[in-house]
């Protein structure tokens, strides 16, 4: 039979770039323990730089779909980049397997039968960051966050849980994307003095953030919480500062299964590097394909099915097992981590089974 | 052209001032300028010769004072307007298109005179006119030869006499020359000079030279400054002869000899 | 000078651009379909930087304008008449340049640069920002503009054949308008004032304003690249109206050759083969590019429109330099 | 007798494919002055450059003190005490009168140092009055002094002046003459181009006439002023 | 605002108008000064930071980094004078953006792979890792406070060198004339090596200083490119104190912008770059 086709439009250069490569590596160890075939078949690899480029974003899917004739899309990590990848997808009726992006809209009012996600919806981590510092009795929280989609969905789904749990957000605060001097903020936030904060950033502007913060004096007074990536593949830049940080986020070091020890020593093996959360949605959006695949005997042209396999099949990720929702996003647990040393140790599962609520999804 | 009247007042200054910091360039002075009429503005280096011919063409507002062209005042009008109007100007130190052929900017300068902005469509090589204003003051300025030569590479003297080409082609009726003789040969500069007179029979002319053959070959009236002040004012002879003149700015005949 | 001499090159470049629907690519037809719309971009900065000195950094802004005005204008569910968006989308990107020039052009030199890129900067915010387009996710344009005319469909830009021609057609009649325009009396006075605007005040010209007219065609031709692109991909972004897509476009046109139509579309094609060529064959294209960018400045003085002479004169077998 | 200074010989000088200068044979001694003559492009300001390699000659050498110079850089030609004052100027714009002056001043090649800051001053009492003026601000006039003055900095041995009274008046050129003379008097040989051929051949012992690129006259002033169909035939006067 | 946090604002304002002075002090000599239109200045700052990583992480000490970086940094400079930007002076100032450009993804690439793509942070040197307690839940990290202590000697020996030696005024001269300085008999293709070395390296210094508070990432280099060119043009090219006053301007701009108006503070700089230029079409300090 032929080859499967798969499209991996990544970020290989430029800010993103580390994040691009360790969904690579996932997605191509779970090919290789799959004895180098998905569906029974051979893989052949077609890859694009994405760059993170939102303006390019449609003819780099393109290249992949109408040049290529990819079977299914593998990307990407900007929520930008993906979205325009969405709407090829759906135009020319491609599958598509995001690995990480998280803007809600993906699986939300822009969802599509041939769009998937193997990775979390920016509501996600957040919301479940909510419930559990309301739980916790914590009542006044500020906020601060990049001023962009992403950030501000995780914001919103962390203040949706958080206020009905009777806690009140006192200070909401943005700053425009990739800006990152924040000691602005922080006077700020210890002037209002809140009982915690709440932060969604990411890669180097996390760590200036943590090591900024815990450089203020702040870090002893009020705690600091956020979504996993506040410190995912940031501690070694933080330097101590990020010791004792808690966070949520579908992945965590120390988690108890089977699946992720094997995982983690055949990564570390293979690459030389220790697996992240990036490598884990890899490896699950080639474990979803190969779901798919088998339902559709082998066959990457008969879509229905592969959706089909797709929608039904429980992944056995190294997070731990979770299924797909209608709107095609990962039902999943949510753990609450604790920085130890270098790294995110799992506490305890904040919120089971979690499930986005795919707001305006008419699938 | 227009119709000329002789010995008609065509540009008038009164009592400009013009500070930079805390110099006095130019300190009340008051020019005339009449039709058919070459008046002279001498003065050793850094009088304010130049800034009075700044203030004249709008290139610099002054700080006070007046400015009648035909007795309107146009004080207010900007450097673009008042050679709308019809006060063209050439600069001491040389100003041109140096990427342009000779012909180019020449006809540059005659395009000037009837601008068609909206006209997206003419090729502006066409318009004759232009072109053959440009090429008899190219003639009339002794650049005959240098039609096509691309004005950058042109000798130093050369890029004078064009810059004499260009306001030619303007048609102004009032011409400001700041040391149009500058850098010419010997053998230019009396060509200029016959060039000179001949502009005078339809025009004014203010004149900025260093050049005392040629000055005194053209002059009808000279202003002399000195420091931004009005030193003296008359025709040639008394100028000539005024030892205030001669201690400030000429010199004595034995000193020639040097 | 040698207008025919040079034509015969150009009618061949041109056939060949025309054949490339013949291929049935669907992905060559748009790939080569974005770049003749970087070309269109191309040419309209060129007017600015290589013919009247005016070295904008915030072209993007027009671009965006107009790709934006498209997506927003057009229903959610239904095409849009073409022959309404298109004038609508220029228009509000020449009413955006006309605006924004009535300011910055009275900076000069790297004092223009900056501060074109300030406004820019400030469209890029306007619609990264707010909920006006989207926010930083972007927006579909999910009909393209319909061309009917009182029921008569003259062409269709869903079908990317029709498409592709559409903007060839654009490009080539952009720059017969161009090339035209810069024979004009018009034009000529924009290349003076590139050469020495001083001058050209002092002949009597009122040199704002030509400044602001090159200014406003820049910003209405930018805005007609926008169109097509948002029409040709269907998604716009705030990244359109960045700074990295305003330096893109300059860097097409020095690329190409400052000061030459031709030259600008030359720029546009090697720029974006070079990006697309190079990220094929290595992980590491950024290396080969930036290699062959180094290359071309320090070995091609003037960008490729120089090389069709260097050409000539190699094969005169004339004196060496 | 005095060395030879500066040396020229069979230059021949193209801009692109136009050919300018046709096999120029030049030279100028220790002390000497030299007047160079000629109508305007006829090369005269060429020269200089190829000398000074500011413009590379095609064919031809250039010797300094005897030595080869030819494919020198210009400020290694310069650095052998040749102070040039090019036409049209040349002024730091960005610098003022006191910077312009300060930036070259430099000990002669045999460490001398007659030209000092105060003597500039002395000597041009107006840029004294200007020192802390941009070079932008300057009138014409002012700015060729500067120039002249910002050469004598350098304390040269040769000094050239290309056309350096353009704009002056008459009182400051005559000031300006006197003082080049007194510089030559001091042993400094200057090469002048100057449209006052009057004052220069009586500044200068040797003159030198050129017509489109080639040596029609070289000679003694002497001889040159008793020739005046050959300043009339050749320079239009 | 509380006066407390308003004092305190301040202090950001000022320490953080400091560091984009320190950024952009290597722009204000190569471009400002010798008026190379350098795109590349982000990834000097990139490759000094970058450096810091590196040679921290052998030596085990910041200070050693920068002992060790400079001189490397300004080799590095020199041979880049030499090899590419020697041959761009007599042309169109825009071939500039094209080669810069080329540059930076070279320079990108090569990072990527000598030293992968992963965010790292340097360690601050023992002896400025404290803190100064403000308020009685926040405190001053002595290490910001020290790198304005170097802006400031920065600030004053650049004006120094450049408005107050003859290697300064010979660069400007250059700037006007090249031409005319080399006939006075000053080599200045030696001066314009040395000058851009010495901007490289200033870069460099940058990128070394800041990366313990900027931890050092991809891309870094882009993120200062702007507003370096923000901060010497509003400041007047060439001037030195234009500079300053320019990055503390948009040093308070920014901080209080954030502060203030959060909704807009995307484009306060930019609204502030556009105002100061429209109001003083040369910059704030056009020369001196
Ligand atoms: N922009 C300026 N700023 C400050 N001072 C200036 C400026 N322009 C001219 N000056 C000064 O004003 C005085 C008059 O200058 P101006 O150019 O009018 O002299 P001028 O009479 O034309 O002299 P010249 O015969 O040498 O050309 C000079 O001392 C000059 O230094
Ligand atoms: N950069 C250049 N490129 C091409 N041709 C040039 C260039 N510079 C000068 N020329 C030409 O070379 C010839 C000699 O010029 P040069 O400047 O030496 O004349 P000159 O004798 O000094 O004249 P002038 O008295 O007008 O200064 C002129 O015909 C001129 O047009
Ligand atoms: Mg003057
Ligand atoms: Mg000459």
């Amino acid at each position: 039979a032929d080859k499967v086709k798969v499209g991996l439009m990544l970020p290989y250069t430029g800010t993103y770039a580390a994040l691009g490569t360790a969904i690579t590596n996932g997605f191509k160890q779970f090919v290789d323990e799959n004895g180098g075939k998905l569906g029974g078949r051979e893989v052949e690899y077609f890859t694009v730089d994405d760059e993170s480029n939102p303006a390019k974003a449609t003819e780099n899917a393109k290249k992949l779909v109408s040049r290529d004739k990819v079977d299914v899309l593998v990307g990407t990590v900007h929520s930008g980049v993906a979205l325009a990848m969405a709407k090829v997808a759906r135009d020319t009726k491609t599958l598509m397997i995001v690995p990480n992006a998280g803007a809600n809209d993906l699986t939300g009012p822009l969802c599509s039968p041939y769009v998937f996600r193997s990775s979390f919806s920016a509501w996600q981590p957040s919301y479940a960051m909510g419930e559990a510092l309301a739980k916790k009795g914590i009542k006044n929280v500020a906020t601060v966050t990049w001023k962009y989609s992403f950030g501000e969905e995780s914001v919103a789904g962390f203040k949706e849980a958080f206020e009905k749990g009777g806690g009140k957000l006192v200070k909401e605060m943005t700053l425009p994307f990739p800006n990152v001097e924040f000691q602005p903020f922080l006077t700020e936030i210890a002037s209002a003095k809140p009982d915690a904060v709440f932060v969604f950033f990411a890669g180097a502007g996390a760590a200036k953030f943590v090591a900024d913060y815990a450089a203020a004096g702040l870090k002893n007074s009020i705690p600091l919480y956020g979504p996993g990536f506040l410190t995912d593949g940031n501690l070694g830049a933080m330097g101590g500062a990020g010791e004792g940080l808690l966070t949520t986020l579908h992945y965590a070091d120390g988690l108890t299964n089977a699946k992720d020890a094997a995982f983690r020593t055949k990564y570390a093996q293979t690459y030389k590097l220790q697996p992240d959360v990036y490598a884990v949605q890899g490896y699950d959006a080639a474990q979803m394909y190969e779901a798919g695949l088998k339902a559709a005997g082998g066959d990457p042209e008969k879509k229905e099915d592969v959706i089909k396999g797709m929608e039904s099949a429980k992944i056995d990720s190294p997070r731990g097992a979770f299924t797909l929702s209608k709107a095609h996003n990962p039902v999943q647990d949510i753990y609450m981590r604790q920085v130890k040393g270098d790294q995110n140790v799992m506490l305890e599962v904040v919120s089971k089974s979690l499930e986005d609520p795919a707001r305006g999804c008419k699938m | 052209m227009s119709t000329t009247t002789k010995n008609e007042v065509l540009l008038q200054a009164d009592r400009l001032t013009r500070r930079f910091g805390g110099l006095v360039a130019n300190q009340d002075i008051s020019v005339t300028l009449e039709r058919q009429m070459i008046h002279v503005l001498l003065g050793p280096n850094g009088a304010g010769k130049s800034t009075c011919i700044n203030m004249l063409s709008g290139d610099l507002p002054p700080s006070e004072g007046r400015i009648h062209y035909l007795g309107k005042d146009i004080t207010a009008l900007t450097a673009a307007q008042r050679s709308q109007v019809g006060i063209g100007r050439s600069y001491q130190r040389t100003n041109i298109f140096p990427q342009f052929t000779v012909l180019e900017n020449v006809r540059l300068a005659a395009q000037s005179r009837r601008q068609q902005p909206w006209s997206l469509f003419t090729k502006a090589m066409e318009q004759k006119w232009a072109l053959d204003k440009a090429r008899a003051c190219i003639e009339e300025a002794g650049l005959g030869k240098r039609v096509d030569w691309v004005s950058g590479v042109l000798s130093h003297g050369e890029q004078r006499q064009l810059e004499i080409a260009m306001v030619l082609s303007t048609d102004a009726q009032v011409l400001l020359l700041d040391e149009p003789l500058a850098g010419m040969g010997s053998e230019e500069s009396a060509s200029m000079v016959e060039v000179l007179k001949r502009l005078r029979q339809t025009r004014g002319i203010l004149l900025v030279e260093h050049d005392m053959d040629a000055v005194f070959a053209v002059a009808d009236m000279i202003t002399v400054m000195v420091n931004g002040q009005l030193l003296e004012c008359g025709p040639p002879a008394q100028i000539k002869a005024s030892v205030a003149v001669q201690q400030a700015y000429l010199g004595t005949e034995d000193s020639f000899h040097v | 000078m040698n207008a025919n001499a040079s034509l015969i090159p150009k009618l061949v470049a041109l056939a060949i651009v025309a054949c490339v629907p013949l291929s049935g690519e669907s992905f060559y037809i748009e790939i080569v379909g974005k770049v003749l719309v970087m070309a269109i971009f191309a040419m309209s900065l060129d007017l600015l930087v290589g013919f009247t000195g005016l070295v904008s950094f915030g072209h993007a802004a027009y671009f965006g304008i107009a790709a934006y005005a498209v997506a927003i204008l057009s229903p959610e569910y239904e095409a849009a008449s073409l022959w309404y968006v298109l004038p609508a989308s220029v228009g509000l990107s020449a009413l955006a340049a006309f605006v924004i020039g009535l300011f910055v052009l009275r900076t000069k030199g790297i004092y223009f640069i900056m501060v074109t890129l300030a406004f820019a900067q400030m469209a890029y915010f306007i619609f990264h920002d707010t909920p006006l387009g989207g926010g930083s996710d972007g927006k579909y344009l999910n009909n393209k503009p319909s061309a009917s005319i009182f029921g008569w469909e003259p062409f269709d830009l869903t079908n990317e054949v029709h498409m592709f021609y559409f903007i060839l057609a654009v490009l080539v009649l952009v720059y017969l308008f161009l090339a035209r325009v810069l024979q004009s009396p018009f034009g000529r006075v924009l290349v003076g004032i590139k050469s020495n605007e001083h001058r050209m005040q002092s002949l009597g010209y009122l040199t704002f304003r030509y400044k602001l007219g090159a200014f406003t065609l820049a910003g209405a031709l930018g805005g007609l690249a926008g169109f097509l692109y948002a029409v040709l991909f269907g998604f716009v972004t705030p990244e359109l109206l960045s700074w990295h897509e305003s330096g893109n476009v300059l860097l097409m046109v020095i690329l190409g050759g400052m000061g030459n139509l031709a030259g600008a579309i030359a720029g546009a094609f090697a720029f974006e083969a070079m990006r697309e060529i190079f990220a094929d064959i290595t992980k590491y294209w950024q290396l080969l590019m930036g290699g062959v960018i180094v290359a071309v400045v320090l070995f091609l003085p003037g960008g490729l429109a120089g090389v069709p002479g260097r050409i000539k004169r190699a094969l005169q077998g004339g004196e060496a330099k | 007798m005095s060395n030879m200074l500066l040396e020229a010989k069979e230059v021949h000088t193209y801009y692109g494919a136009s050919h300018i200068l046709h096999g120029i044979d030049f030279n100028i001694r220790e002390g000497e002055g030299i007047a160079l003559m000629g109508r305007n492009g006829m090369g005269k300001s060429t020269l200089i450059k190829s000398m000074l390699g500011i413009v590379r000659p095609r064919h031809g050498r250039v010797l300094v003190r005897g030595d080869d110079y030819t494919k020198a850089r210009t400020y290694q030609t310069a650095q052998q005490g040749i102070a040039y004052v090019p036409e049209g100027r040349g002024i730091f714009k960005s610098l003022t009168v006191r910077e312009n002056l300060l930036m070259s001043a430099r000990a002669g090649v045999d460490g001398r140092r007659e030209w000092t800051f105060d003597r500039v001053m002395e000597t041009f009492p107006r840029l004294g009055e200007r020192i802390n003026n941009g070079g932008w601000q300057l009138s014409g006039g002012e700015q060729q002094m500067l120039t002249i003055g910002r050469a004598l900095m350098t304390n040269p041995d040769l000094l050239i002046l290309d056309e350096a009274t353009e704009g002056l008046a008459p009182l400051i050129a005559m000031e300006i003459w006197r003082i080049v003379k007194e510089i030559r008097r001091t042993g400094i040989a200057t090469v002048i181009v100057d449209k006052n051929h009057g004052a220069v051949t009586s500044i200068c012992d040797r003159a030198m006439i050129l017509v489109k690129g080639q040596v029609v006259f070289d000679g003694t002033s002497d001889e040159i002023r008793a020739q005046p169909e050959l300043i009339q035939k050749h320079l239009g006067v | 605002m509380d006066f407390a946090s308003f004092l305190i604002q301040t202090l950001n304002s000022l320490q953080y108008g400091l560091l984009l002075f320190l950024v952009a002090s290597g722009l204000t000599l190569v471009f400002g000064i010798m008026g190379i239109i350098n795109l590349a200045h982000g990834s000097f700052y990139m490759i000094g930071a970058y450096l810091a990583f590196v040679l921290t992480s052998a030596t085990g000490s910041l200070v050693l980094a920068v002992v060790l970086g400079i001189p490397l940094a300004l080799a590095f400079g020199a041979f880049l004078e030499w090899a590419l930007f020697s041959h761009l002076y007599k042309r169109d100032h825009l071939e500039q953006v094209l080669l810069t450009y080329g540059l930076i993804l070279i320079f990108e690439q090569l990072r990527s792979l000598l030293v992968g793509d992963d965010v790292h942070g340097v360690a601050i040197p023992a002896f400025l890792d404290a803190s100064i307690q403000l308020t009685e839940v926040m405190s001053y990290p002595v290490y910001r406070l020290a790198i304005s202590v170097v802006c400031i000697v920065l600030a004053v020996a650049l004006y120094y060198v450049i408005q107050r030696t003859r290697l300064g005024m010979m660069i400007r001269a250059g700037n006007d004339d090249r031409g005319m300085v080399e006939a006075l008999g000053i080599n200045i293709n030696m001066i314009y090596r040395v000058v851009f070395a010495l901007g490289v390296a200033l870069a460099a210094l940058a990128g070394m200083l800041a990366a313990p508070i900027s931890s050092v990432f991809p891309n870094m280099g882009s993120h200062v490119l702007i507003i370096s060119f923000v901060i010497v043009v509003i400041g007047g090219i060439g001037s030195v104190w234009g500079a300053l006053v320019a990055a503390l301007i948009v040093g308070f701009a920014d901080t209080f912008g954030k502060v203030l108006v959060p909704e807009l503070s995307g484009i306060v700089v930019y609204v502030v770059m556009a105002v100061v230029l429209l109001w003083r079409p040369e910059g704030i300090l056009k020369k001196g």
